[in-house]
């Protein structure tokens, strides 16, 4: 591990540092079969947001966007451990979570790019991606809500007797909101199978979480103020995630009601497509690039005695869906302009007067 | 047929509609054990227990959070907002998260939902428990707004709402709820986005909603005896907006007053004023008045709030100065 | 103590009890002048919403009102405890915080009868109850608002370096609401010089904090959300609360920034005017009724060697205090018309067009 | 002289008061050290150094709450609701507290505070980070409420809001940041409650605010090119509002055209033409007519943004049509 500045572009602040090596992990009781999942799941949401940013640097992508390149293992690790009739609510860094839930690439790609073969046909795009087909109810912009809200589905799942789990993403900074603590305490006191998942990458937009927090992990230092056990994992380790879904998805099926679970992850890039990430101390940032979660989890499967060329493989075939997707998004047409008036309304339409 | 106050309208139709759909939940601030603060939900607890109706914390967010989660994957949840002034502590789930999220997904989601909350003035509760918000909704693309003034429209209305697959603010007045009214029996269901002709007349509309329908027909009265003869209409649907009714009666009058308790700047009024100098205009024979709440915030002394909601008097005045011009 | 039920009339919940006598406090180290004033708070603040109780049922206060009967130990010790030029939060349970700063008994007591003599000239109300002049920077009647507020005033106290300690009081129901949450971490964050205080009286308008509250202690059990330690008290016992305010305001005012206290105590009423209090067991108003603040404290006093006739002498000042209050309020006129129209702005008026 | 942006403007509008008048602060999220989301705080933590420039926590309620504690006790905030959609999660301390405060108490409170938001669409960023909502403030009384549209106007009007004694929500166009303008050296104060009159005309008055005065202006060149002759006027400040500006005009040229970016319902416009629908009842000539986005959220993709915000031809065709009515 190189040695850390703590210097940026506009002052200087305490670099937070990835684990060492995580071979300790490599023993984890996860089947074969399950490791490859997930493996190709790392990989989609890689060489899709990859693609995505080529799309952006291509002006095709018009509106802002979030990545979460670097953080792939927590969406990849959930994907992996849920139910096919569990939902999930994401933010507007939510690509990765969408694609997890088994959302095809083309249809997300198309939103981004403002086409009518876009998920919401161009109406929500990049940020509110939703597909509840897939459990996907919804990619939420503004900080906060849709902690309350997942305990609506989990509520409705709790009422339906449907054995379905909520899984609620967010980062850090929304720990600081007042929703985060309504929707806990809510949670909590009402016992919902919900599964509140806080992906800390150690940042807000361009400031460090560490500034503006009165305790040093933002989610686990405040399990307690709501009777949960304080679960913070490596988040960049998608098997060690898998693990802890899965234990989570089950104390919620079982009717034991919600957890928090605080993922330690780190953004390659910039906050959004603006945003240059200057604000990060250099060390910190090659630190961090060092312990990819692809990188990380292609050495273990070596470790394990996977075939390089077999992990190839899988790689050369996500290429070519991600090759494939991106073709169909932009052969989409624009959407038609009678498409902004509909669905405002239940009956289809946006009519406010008789 | 009864006679029912207002509140207990409430819980009626409440209870009608949670019998007839086992998906209809209630949750809210003291609502279930103790029959909600305004005892608008008396007996319903112990009538459909308490899965059904759940007391919640003092968590605004977190209930209309729960509401609209459950009302995506299959429930459809009334949420109490005690009252109606609290609306901002949990604006943002409102109006970006309910109102906006069929459309964002392009009509994936559905939002059967309705918030119930008690609204409106004159009982000396102070700026911060006696506004009129109607309008704070009716400007947001993708709310339905309701403001019954009788117990009959409460019961109608209710059902209305909890039946419709759209979002549904249900604006209580709470100056009237110790009111009365008939109310038959059996099942009511009313419609949403229809305005009701309280009072025909030829000289002049005037448009009113919740406490300012009854002022509204008690000036009409006054005014009748001195031959101005004016047709009271009960707006009852923001979104929404019957304009059919309320167009062809300023049409027909060509005299436009509205008596709205909201303080002055965009309330409902406003919008109608906006439509009628549009496509009534060349029916027009008189400048559109609106009688309002001035643009302050409500004073809590008696004497005071008196003073600035609009009166019986003031309307009569207004309307009488109006007319004659 | 007698046997406690727990059925009330609309259901059941545990009771929660009030600690046994506590003559464990009798030597806290607190000058006999200091207890003497405390008692003439506790005095004032009980016989002062004794008549604000009888002015309703004589139908002179016309909109809602919320007593603090039962509760005035809290009041009291802090207005002791708190520097003339510190600064006062206060919810619309806020009749005795407001008195405890010295604010004079007729202009809040004319305040709720809507006279233009009235503390806010009749245009505030119980629920609003203001007096800058004596650190009274306001009565707030919405949940959780007044939290984030209070933090602004420290700040400034802050930034001016005056030091002056903002004290913000507020009920245990509202602790599960987002703003206490925000307002927490933030004053953390900033090292602010504010005391939160948190009055547990067990219940939030009807329902009992234990029902929908995820910890027992719905201040104490958030503390360490936010880097504070627990504290929690008896909030009915005025040495106590005064011993830990003095250490509160002490801290904050030396730069130690926040605390977060919780004083447990009880209301001998109803939420409000309007309700008989019938959703709490019978033997827990029983209980708390015997473990009046005023009781224990005269009992203390006695054990302390304070003549009963000295404190009877307090007792009957107060009471003649309250009656000469009682009449400059009645004797007050309507607020004139024209005053519904001033000061929406700083120019004096409410105009919002040229 | 210098060409600034209109978000260069903005941080020279703040600098110039932070260093007049040491009370001035500046909080919000990630202003300070990476000078703003939208780049409209660049070096004002380096010239004024981190008590005066406070990078927060994503808590706006503690922010609002934090600026208006500290206006109540002798500092003057300017606080940073990074877009304007996420007043409705803060908005029960703008509405309920800052703007009733100083009449609660009866005037023992002054709230000398600025709330800067960026605001406004044609960005793409869909229906959560586009909307428009002046309109959600003027309805509010207590709040004065400006949207300057060029580099200068927001200098001017920021120090014009920054020595006000009363909350001034500060709304700046996000599409309008990277358009540039002549401001002139020293110091600039405007005036709240003015508006502009952009471009003199006697045909007809059009309305606009922020980004579409640009539009109103564009569409009047072209119908100039046709012969009508376009009176466009720049509202800037909806509390106060220049009603002597704008019914002045109005009653000269007998026409009425808004231009408001936000949904339909209770926008800006509705307010504006309830008064001149009695003001000037007499001196219209023609129906009063609102051009605005139609009441729906706002879609992201680029072209249905384009197809439903008001646009030069749409303006210039309702405009035309109007007045040939
Ligand atoms: C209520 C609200 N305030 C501010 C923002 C602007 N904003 C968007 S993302 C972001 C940072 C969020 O940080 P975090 O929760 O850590 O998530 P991350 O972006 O790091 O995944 C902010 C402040 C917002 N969207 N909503
Ligand atoms: C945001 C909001 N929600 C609900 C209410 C209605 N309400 C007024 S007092 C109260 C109970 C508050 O309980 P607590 O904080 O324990 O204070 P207490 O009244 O017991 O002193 C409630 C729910 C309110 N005023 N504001
Ligand atoms: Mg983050
Ligand atoms: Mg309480």
């Amino acid at each position: 591990m190189t040695a850390i500045r703590t210097e940026h572009e506009y002052g200087a602040h305490p670099s937070v540092l990835p684990p060492a090596a995580s071979t300790a992990q490599d023993d984890l009781d996860i089947a074969p079969a399950v490791r490859l999942d997930l493996y190709r799941r790392l990989e989609e949401l890689r060489q899709f947001e990859k693609r995505a940013y080529d799309l952006f640097m291509q002006q095709l992508v018009k509106g802002t966007s979030h990545l979460s390149l670097g953080m792939e293992a927590i969406s990849a690790g959930f994907g992996g451990a849920m139910r096919k009739d569990d939902y999930t609510f994401a933010t507007y860094r939510g690509h990765a979570h969408t694609l997890s839930r088994g959302v095809p690439m083309a249809p997300v790609l198309a939103e981004l790019l403002g086409r009518a073969n876009g998920l919401m046909g161009g109406k929500g795009g990049s940020m509110h991606l939703t597909s509840v087909e897939h459990g996907v109810l919804g990619s939420y912009a503004i900080i906060g809500a849709h902690l309350c809200v997942a305990n609506g589905a989990a509520w409705s799942a709790q009422v339906r007797g449907s054995g379905q789990v909520t899984v609620c993403f967010f980062g850090d900074g929304t720990t600081n909101i007042g929703a985060f603590h309504e929707a806990l305490n809510y949670a909590a006191v009402f016992s919902l199978p919900v599964v509140f998942v806080c992906e800390n990458n150690l940042y807000m937009e361009y400031t460090s979480i560490a500034e503006i927090t009165a305790v040093p992990s933002p989610a686990a230092d405040r399990a307690a103020a709501y009777g949960l056990p304080a679960i913070k994992i490596d988040g960049n380790d998608v098997d060690v995630v898998y693990r802890t879904a899965a234990d989570a998805l089950e104390l919620a099926r079982s009717g034991g009601g919600p957890s928090l679970i605080e993922a330690v992850t780190y953004r390659h890039g910039g906050h959004s497509r603006a945003d240059p990430g200057k604000y990060r101390p250099a060390g910190e940032v090659e630190a961090w690039l060092a312990y990819d979660p692809l990188t990380i989890y292609r050495a273990r499967l070596a470790r394990l005695g996977v075939a390089e060329s077999e992990l190839d493989v899988i790689r050369g075939d996500v290429a070519q869906a991600v090759d494939e997707a991106t073709e169909e998004a932009k052969n989409g047409r624009l959407p038609d302009v009678e498409s902004a008036f509909t669905d405002v309304w239940a009956d289809g339409g946006s009519q406010w007067r008789n | 047929m009864a006679q029912l106050s207002y509140r207990e309208a409430v819980s009626r139709g409440i209870a009608q509609e949670m019998a007839r759909d086992g998906r209809v939940m209630l949750i809210g601030e003291d609502i279930g054990g103790a029959g909600g603060v305004f005892k608008t939900t008396g007996g319903l607890s112990e009538q459909f227990g308490r899965t059904r109706v759940v007391d919640t914390p003092i968590s605004e967010q977190a209930i209309l959070g729960a509401a609209m989660g459950a009302a995506m994957t299959g429930l459809r949840p009334i949420a109490e907002i005690m009252f109606a002034d609290f609306f901002a502590v949990c604006w943002d789930i409102v109006v970006n998260e309910i109102a906006k999220m069929r459309y964002m997904t392009n009509g994936q989601v559905t939002m059967p939902l309705v918030i119930k909350s008690g609204n409106g003035g004159s009982l000396r509760m102070g700026a911060q428990h006696s506004q009129s918000v109607e309008n704070w909704a009716m400007a947001v693309p993708g709310l339905k707004v309701v403001t019954p003034s009788t117990p009959l429209d409460v019961v109608g209305l209710m059902a209305a709402a909890v039946r419709c697959d759209d979002p549904v603010l249900f604006f209580e007045h709470k100056g009237l709820y110790a009111s009365k009214g008939e109310v038959p029996d059996g099942e009511i269901v009313d419609e949403l986005g229809k305005a009701a002709i309280r009072r025909p007349g030829k000289d002049a509309t005037v448009l009113a909603l919740g406490l300012m329908v009854g002022r509204a027909l008690d000036a009409a009265e006054e005014l009748a005896r001195e031959g101005i003869d004016v047709e009271v209409i009960d707006v009852r649907s923001l979104v929404p907006l019957d304009t059919q009714t309320l167009l062809t009666s300023i049409s027909r009058t060509g005299r436009l007053f509205t008596v709205e308790e909201n303080p002055r700047l965009l309330g409902w009024g406003a919008e109608i004023a906006s439509i009628a100098a549009d496509e009534c205009f060349w029916d027009l024979d008189m400048p559109i008045r609106r009688i309002t709440t001035p643009h302050i915030p409500l004073p809590s002394a008696d004497s005071l709030e008196d003073a600035v909601l609009p009166s019986v008097d003031r309307i009569v005045q207004d309307v009488r100065k109006g007319v004659y011009l």
